[in-house]
């Protein structure tokens, strides 16, 4: 196994707080690495920054050899690295269907919109063609035509994952993926997520509040809180360490 | 010479100013409070004016008293506003950035409204005007000229202000209407009432409106377009960075003193489009305002 | 019969000015020369239009003998048609909106809208002169019917407020507009459609100058009248050599400093500063400390309503009420509202203001008109400005008086031109000529301290040139 | 959207084009005036409702891009004898390079601040048409002469109007394709959330620009046609007024939607007509009607009045609440075998 994702003492600061103190962690290929901690532990910054959407003032985030912080946003996506979010940000207005083939972008050739083409309608179909692919591997496809914002909550964070898949990425971000979900749902994930990365050999990088879940599937837990890295290791070893539990319980005031 | 013109240019551009800030004071409050752009401001300046125009010659009330019932009523009509129309827009409201657009296009659509409501009322098609706040013979300042209703212009938008900066820095309702505009589910959380602070956010702004329509009315003369004045209070805002209470009366004074000497220097053709100009230039070049924190330009 | 004929050829000129060559006279051609090279009897033709065509041909051909089907039917097909297209004379139809005993009228102006004021009272008071009319017994018999349209003096509204009148209402003639760069936009569609129009109340400069035929207007005075009267009356009354001229930077404002500064140069006046200010200004400081600055003898001062009395206001607060402030007509449309919003009284002290209308001069005749006008509308007090609605009406049933009996648009074109009537209501003539579309030329200067207003003496007349 | 173009959208646009021809030879000229105008409006309407509706940017200065392709359009044609088939689109092209000038700083304020930006612009905008006298003919205003196009003099109503149609069709069209293209996907996601858009790949900024610049274009090809059958324009037809009297017709009609936008042009751009018919008292009630109109709209009809309309005729695509969960979870379309450890 070979590291193929490696962030190096990262530091992130919102004005005067620092959200994330030179944190470091390596994610092995095709492996579940969990990311826990309390909330308010930076957990999503990590994300934020992997998806350039906030500059850390120092560290370095290398995927594949390369590093991407000097990548624009759109363009993390394109270098194989896709994301899910937190508190649902779904594309309303869109049909299920269009929010897939939005997902597809960076797979989809371009064309001129104004008219008819060869091209287009190969770009098209091509691209109908994976989408429905993907709804049907995440259940979505009774909904194909539904509006995500008509969609219930558990639907709208499979949506979510089926966007993110449709990039084809090889390490996907998931934030919270199974957070508010009822156990029957949370289950379908676990199976999901497996099939994702033993299956199609996607690496996984999940931050979860669900213990079950997390404890279930993932081969490596990194815990952070108040923006540090406090623990590391295999699931066994999390469970029994008391700086995890510490950190829980002492922040289950602020929380 | 040329000093006279400076001064004088300065003396009244200060007073103009001055009407711009208390406008803009009434944009700033709504915006800080329920992040909401408000396009009928202009509008409801002239309400002020005109229900105090009503008041004092068609139920003959003194001076005092029609003051009291042009700010009442303006602080119900913003209040009643912001509860059934904002209100019901907010009440559906899915995420800040894509309701936006509803919220601002309900202002808009409010100032027409109310501009035509004053429009249906016979003669108010002429030009009028309503007596100024203190009168008496013009106070000079070395060589400038002022007149007294002026110097009361200044006193009352200082005031304003000052009474604004307290209200929303060390009252508790104050931090409370500034909570509910960073972050209404949490506002709600920890117990601020966030519908009525709303309320009481357009109430206030709208009473301010007013009293800067009655102070106005005597120096820019009311007709039922006498609204187009918000957009130079929007110019003295966004100068000032459209947060920062202090920040919009100067930007409004600066806006006056600029509008002058345009006049005097280029040519009084350009007064017009300045603060359109420097709407554009201030946010192209410096988002924040000169005052304001980091607001304008928006994160991702 | 002669009315289908009309239509077609109406059609005809619409679909000629839109380049479509489908004309019936040409389908005529056709069937005439079929009908001479192959001779056939009215009953089994198979074109129905071409016997149509000739017994229409055969009623109007004035020896009135049937056409034998011979060469000599050529004669009498070309004369038919010759008889055909002389029909096509709007001239000879009569024209729409007209019968023998009602004309009707599009009556439009600014009835709702920022610029209401310039529509409203003037729009009721020509409707009541109209009325007037009508409870006389009409003009040669004939009733005023008025379509009443509301124009809100935007060119947008206006030019589809005209386009209506004339296409769908097809009134006789068009009586509106209260703002110059409205009717021009619609100047060009009035003329192509050969249909008279007078404006209501607009001075009009941009539509009068050039003269186009159908057009009429200025019956208050185009910008330039008043400009030359400001000039003149600075010149021969006050003996002013330093002038300072304020403007709007809008068209009434360019046509009244053009005028302003043609007939002070005539005149060896110097202008000693020339601003022009928008009119939606809030502070005049910057202009009025420019003038202050240039130190002129008299201030000629073209603004509108609100802008005049901050300038006035101003022009006080600076002390320079020594210097006179000549004000044209459309900033003081009531002179009691100006005085009260101007307040100071000092800035009245040295005022003279433009006055298109003899009210002033004879108290009788605004009594009388307002009389008249409270009797229509009970419930309205006028504005002032009520009377500028007064002298296009006037003129126009002029107009029809002097048409006489058989009345068409061209007929009635023809007696404008040579209208040149002294109304009690107006300083001056209201005159027309084939050149000249603007009505008066004249206007008076009256002195206004905020309480009583003294015409000056003597009428001051442009001369027809300066400013063009 | 996604997809071709359904038959009925050629139907709807052949009928379209069969009125442009056959109207003019029936109805009196003032209707064929509605007419163009309906149409003219239309253009712009949908220009500013690729922004407003589809990419969800504030864009007021919309009426300045019009002002560009009227001004634009006229003066080649008069001034500089540029055929109308040329002049349009150099206009258009103009405009829309303007929006793209304006678009790049503008694109990263926030929506309000946008706004503000934007209608100084627009105020800016028309300030230069009434100030530069030498080229635009100032507050004077500027004659336009009949533009002829390709040898069919238009100027007047009827002539105008197979013209204008023609015009509207083929933005109709190119809208209609746009909208079912990825970059008519990239403008909803980035309307429904910039996050979720760039995480997926969209370029938020360039796409922004692009809306901007095709809004703009748009707006210039309204002004193009102005020049058709109005034979003089000047700046007074560039104000705020007929900005909101656009944006009126957006958010009543149904922002977002093509049809809605048409929608609200017939609505809102007839209602002074009608109104006509009304007693004169209602007249000045105009403004007051607006208002009205426009606060209830976005109260009631967050989508416009054709969201109304759509949302009654597809109430079946609407996913039933209760059958959700079931397709979860049990019915997984996944065959676990030799998953899991």
């Amino acid at each position: 196994m070979n590291t193929i994702f490696s962030i190096r003492d990262v530091s992130v600061r919102f004005g005067g707080l620092t959200a994330l103190d030179a944190f470091s962690m390596q994610v092995e290929e095709g492996a579940i690495h969990a990311l826990i901690g309390p909330n308010g532990a930076g957990k999503s910054t990590v994300f934020n920054c992997i998806s350039r959407f906030c500059q850390p003032v120092q560290g370095r985030i290398e995927f594949a050899g390369q590093s991407i912080l000097d990548l624009p946003a759109h363009r993390i996506v394109g270098a194989g690295i896709a994301r899910t979010f937190q508190n649902l940000e779904v594309l309303r207005r869109m049909t299920v269907l269009e929010t897939v083939l939005v997902g597809l972008t960076s797979r989809v050739e371009n064309y001129v919109p104004f008219w008819r083409s060869a091209k287009r309608s190969r770009a098209e179909r091509g691209a109908v063609e994976q989408a429905d692919a993907i709804l049907v591997k995440t259940g979505l496809m009774p909904y194909r035509n539904a509006r995500a914002g008509e969609l219930d909550f558990g639907h709208q964070k499979m949506l979510d994952l089926a966007r993110a898949l449709a990039a084809g990425p090889r390490l996907l971000l998931l934030d919270e993926p199974a957070g508010g979900l009822r156990n029957r749902e949370i289950a379908f994930v676990d199976r999901l997520l497996l099939d994702i990365a033993r299956r199609q050999g996607i690496t996984i990088v999940l931050i979860e509040h669900v213990m079950q879940l997390v404890m279930s599937v993932a081969d490596r837990i990194t815990v952070l809180s108040f923006g540090k890295k406090i623990a590391e290791g295999t699931p066994v070893e999390i469970r029994g360490d008391p700086r995890v539990i510490e950190a829980y319980l002492g922040s289950a005031g602020h929380a | 010479m040329f000093s006279l013109l400076l001064t004088q240019a300065i003396a009244s551009g200060v007073v103009t100013g001055c009407v711009y800030a208390l406008v803009a004071l009434s944009l700033v409050i709504i915006y800080k409070s329920t992040d909401v752009v408000n396009f009928a401001g202009g509008e409801l300046v002239m309400l002020g004016a005109y229900v105090g125009l009503l008041a004092l010659t068609y139920f003959e009330v003194s001076y005092a008293v029609m003051f009291a019932l042009a700010v009442i009523a303006v602080f119900t009509t913003g209040a009643i506003f912001e509860r059934v129309v904002l209100g019901t827009i907010v009440g559906r409201r899915h995420s800040a950035h894509t309701e936006l657009v509803p919220l601002v296009v309900a202002t808009v659509g409010f100032g027409y409204l109310l501009k035509g409501l004053v429009r249906a009322v016979p003669y108010t098609e002429e030009v009028r005007r309503l007596p100024p706040l203190v009168s008496g013979p013009p106070i000079f300042i070395g060589e400038a000229i002022l007149q007294r209703h002026d110097i009361a212009i200044i006193a009352v938008t200082v005031v304003v202000m000052a009474a604004l900066t307290v209200f929303f820095n060390f009252t508790l309702t104050g931090k409370a209407m500034r909570a509910t505009s960073q972050n209404g589910r949490a506002a709600a959380l920890v117990g601020i009432p966030v519908k009525r602070m709303r309320m009481a956010a357009w109430g206030l702004a709208s009473a301010i409106a007013g009293i800067a329509g009655i102070l106005l009315a005597p120096k820019l003369l009311m007709t039922p377009d006498m609204g187009v004045v918000v957009m130079l209070a929007f110019a003295a805002a966004i100068i000032g960075g459209f947060t920062s209470l202090p920040g919009c009366v100067i930007g409004g004074i600066a806006l006056g003193i600029v509008q002058n000497f345009v006049g005097i220097l280029l040519s009084p053709q350009a007064i017009a489009v300045t603060p359109f100009f420097v709407i554009i230039v201030v946010l192209m070049l410096r988002p924040q305002g000169l005052f304001g924190e980091m607001i304008a330009t928006k994160k991702v | 019969m002669e009315g289908r004929v009309y239509e077609v050829t109406r059609a005809n000129r619409a679909r000629r000015s839109a380049t479509r060559d489908a004309s019936g006279s040409a389908r005529l051609v056709r069937a005439l020369l079929k009908q001479i090279t192959v001779p056939v009897s009215v009953e089994e033709n198979p074109l129905a239009l071409t016997t149509h065509a000739q017994s229409r041909v055969n009623d109007k051909d004035p020896k009135g003998g049937g056409c034998m089907p011979s060469f000599n039917g050529v004669r009498c097909g070309l004369v038919g048609l010759a008889a055909l297209l002389a029909l096509a004379q709007p001239g000879l139809a009569a024209d729409p909106g007209l019968t023998d005993n009602e004309i009707m009228i599009g009556l439009f102006g600014p009835l709702s809208g920022p610029l209401i004021s310039f529509g409203l009272d003037p729009l009721q008071a020509a409707k009541m002169l109209y009325e007037e009319v009508n409870n006389k017994g009409g003009i040669h018999g004939r009733k005023i019917k008025l379509v009443i349209e509301d124009d809100k003096c935007t060119p947008n509204d206006l030019v589809s407020v005209v386009k209506k009148l004339v296409t769908v209402d097809k009134v006789f003639m068009l009586h509106g507009g209260s703002c110059t760069a409205a009717v021009a936009a619609a100047q060009d569609f009035v003329n192509r459609e050969s249909m008279p129009m007078a404006m209501l109340n607009a001075a009009g400069d941009n539509a009068v100058f050039p003269p186009t035929r159908y057009v009429f207007g200025a019956f208050q005075g185009t910008q330039r009248v008043y400009g030359a009267a400001l000039a003149n009356f600075a010149v021969l009354h006050l003996k002013s050599k330093r002038a300072a001229v304020i403007v709007h930077d809008d068209d009434y404002g360019n046509a009244n400093l053009k005028t302003v500064k043609a007939t002070l140069e005539r005149q060896g006046v110097e202008i000693v500063a020339a601003e022009r200010i928008p009119p939606n200004i809030n502070d005049v400081t910057a202009p009025m400390l420019k003038i202050r600055a240039a130190q002129p003898d008299v201030i000629l001062s073209g603004l509108y309503p609100a802008p005049a009395v901050l300038f006035a206001q101003k022009y006080a607060e600076y002390g320079m009420t020594d210097v006179p402030l000549l004000q044209a007509t459309q900033g003081i449309p009531s002179p009691a509202t100006f005085a009260k919003n101007v307040g100071n009284p000092d800035a009245l002290k040295n005022f003279y203001h433009t006055w298109s209308f003899n009210d002033v001069a004879d108290e009788a005749v605004r009594q009388k008109y307002i009389k008249m006008y409270k009797s229509y509308y009970p419930d309205r007090d006028p504005t002032p400005f009520f009377v500028s609605g007064l002298p296009s009406a006037l003129v126009i049933i002029a107009a029809f008086e002097k048409a006489g009996k058989d009345l068409s648009r061209e007929s009635f074109v023809a007696a404008m031109e040579q209208i040149d009537v002294k109304t009690d209501i107006m300083a001056g003539e209201l005159a027309f000529a084939p050149d000249r579309r603007d009505a008066l030329r004249d206007v008076f200067v009256v002195r206004f301290d905020g309480t009583k207003q003294t015409v000056m003496p003597g009428v001051y007349t442009w001369n027809g040139k300066d400013g063009l | 959207m996604y997809g071709e173009l359904p038959t009925r959208s050629f139907i709807l646009i052949a009928a379209l084009l069969g009125l442009g021809i056959v109207l003019p030879l029936l109805l009196p000229e003032y209707f064929l005036y509605l007419g163009n105008m309906l149409m003219m409006y239309a253009v712009l309407a949908i220009g500013l409702d690729l922004l407003l509706g589809w990419s969800g940017q504030f864009a007021f200065a919309h009426i300045a891009f019009f002002g560009i392709g009227i001004y634009g359009t006229a003066l080649l044609h008069t001034r500089l004898r540029i055929p109308f088939v040329i002049g349009m689109p150099v206009a258009a092209g103009l405009a829309g390079l303007t929006g793209w000038l304006l678009a790049i700083p503008s694109t990263r304020l926030r929506t309000v601040y946008l706004a503000l930006a934007t209608y100084a612009f627009a105020e800016c905008a028309q300030w230069v048409f009434r100030t530069w006298d030498g080229v635009t003919g100032g507050s004077d205003g500027l004659r336009i002469k009949p533009p002829s196009v390709l040898g069919h003099v238009a100027g007047t109503d009827p002539a105008a109007f197979p013209v204008v149609a023609v015009v509207l069709c083929l933005m109709l069209v190119a809208t209609l394709y746009l909208t079912r293209s990825n970059l008519g996907r990239h403008l909803c996601a980035i309307r429904d959330s910039e996050h979720v858009a760039a995480a997926s790949g969209v370029d938020v900024k360039r796409v922004k620009i692009v809306a901007f610049a095709l809004s703009a274009i748009y707006a210039g090809v309204a002004g193009g046609t102005y020049t058709l059958f109005q034979s003089f324009v000047n700046p007074d037809v560039l104000g705020v007024g007929q900005l909101i009297l656009v944006l009126t017709m957006v958010v009543v009609g149904g922002p977002g939607s093509i049809i809605g936008v048409l929608l609200g042009v017939v609505l809102i751009g007839l209602l002074p007509e009608a109104l006509r018919a009304a007693p004169r008292g209602l007249l000045v009630w105009q403004e007051f009607l607006y208002g009205l109109i426009l606060m209830l709209a976005v109260m009631f009809m967050p989508r416009g009045l054709w969201g109304l309309i759509e949302a009654q005729l597809s109430v079946r695509r609407a996913p039933a609440k209760q059958a959700v969960s079931a397709a979860i979870g049990t019915s997984g379309p996944l065959d676990l075998k030799g998953t899991g450890r």
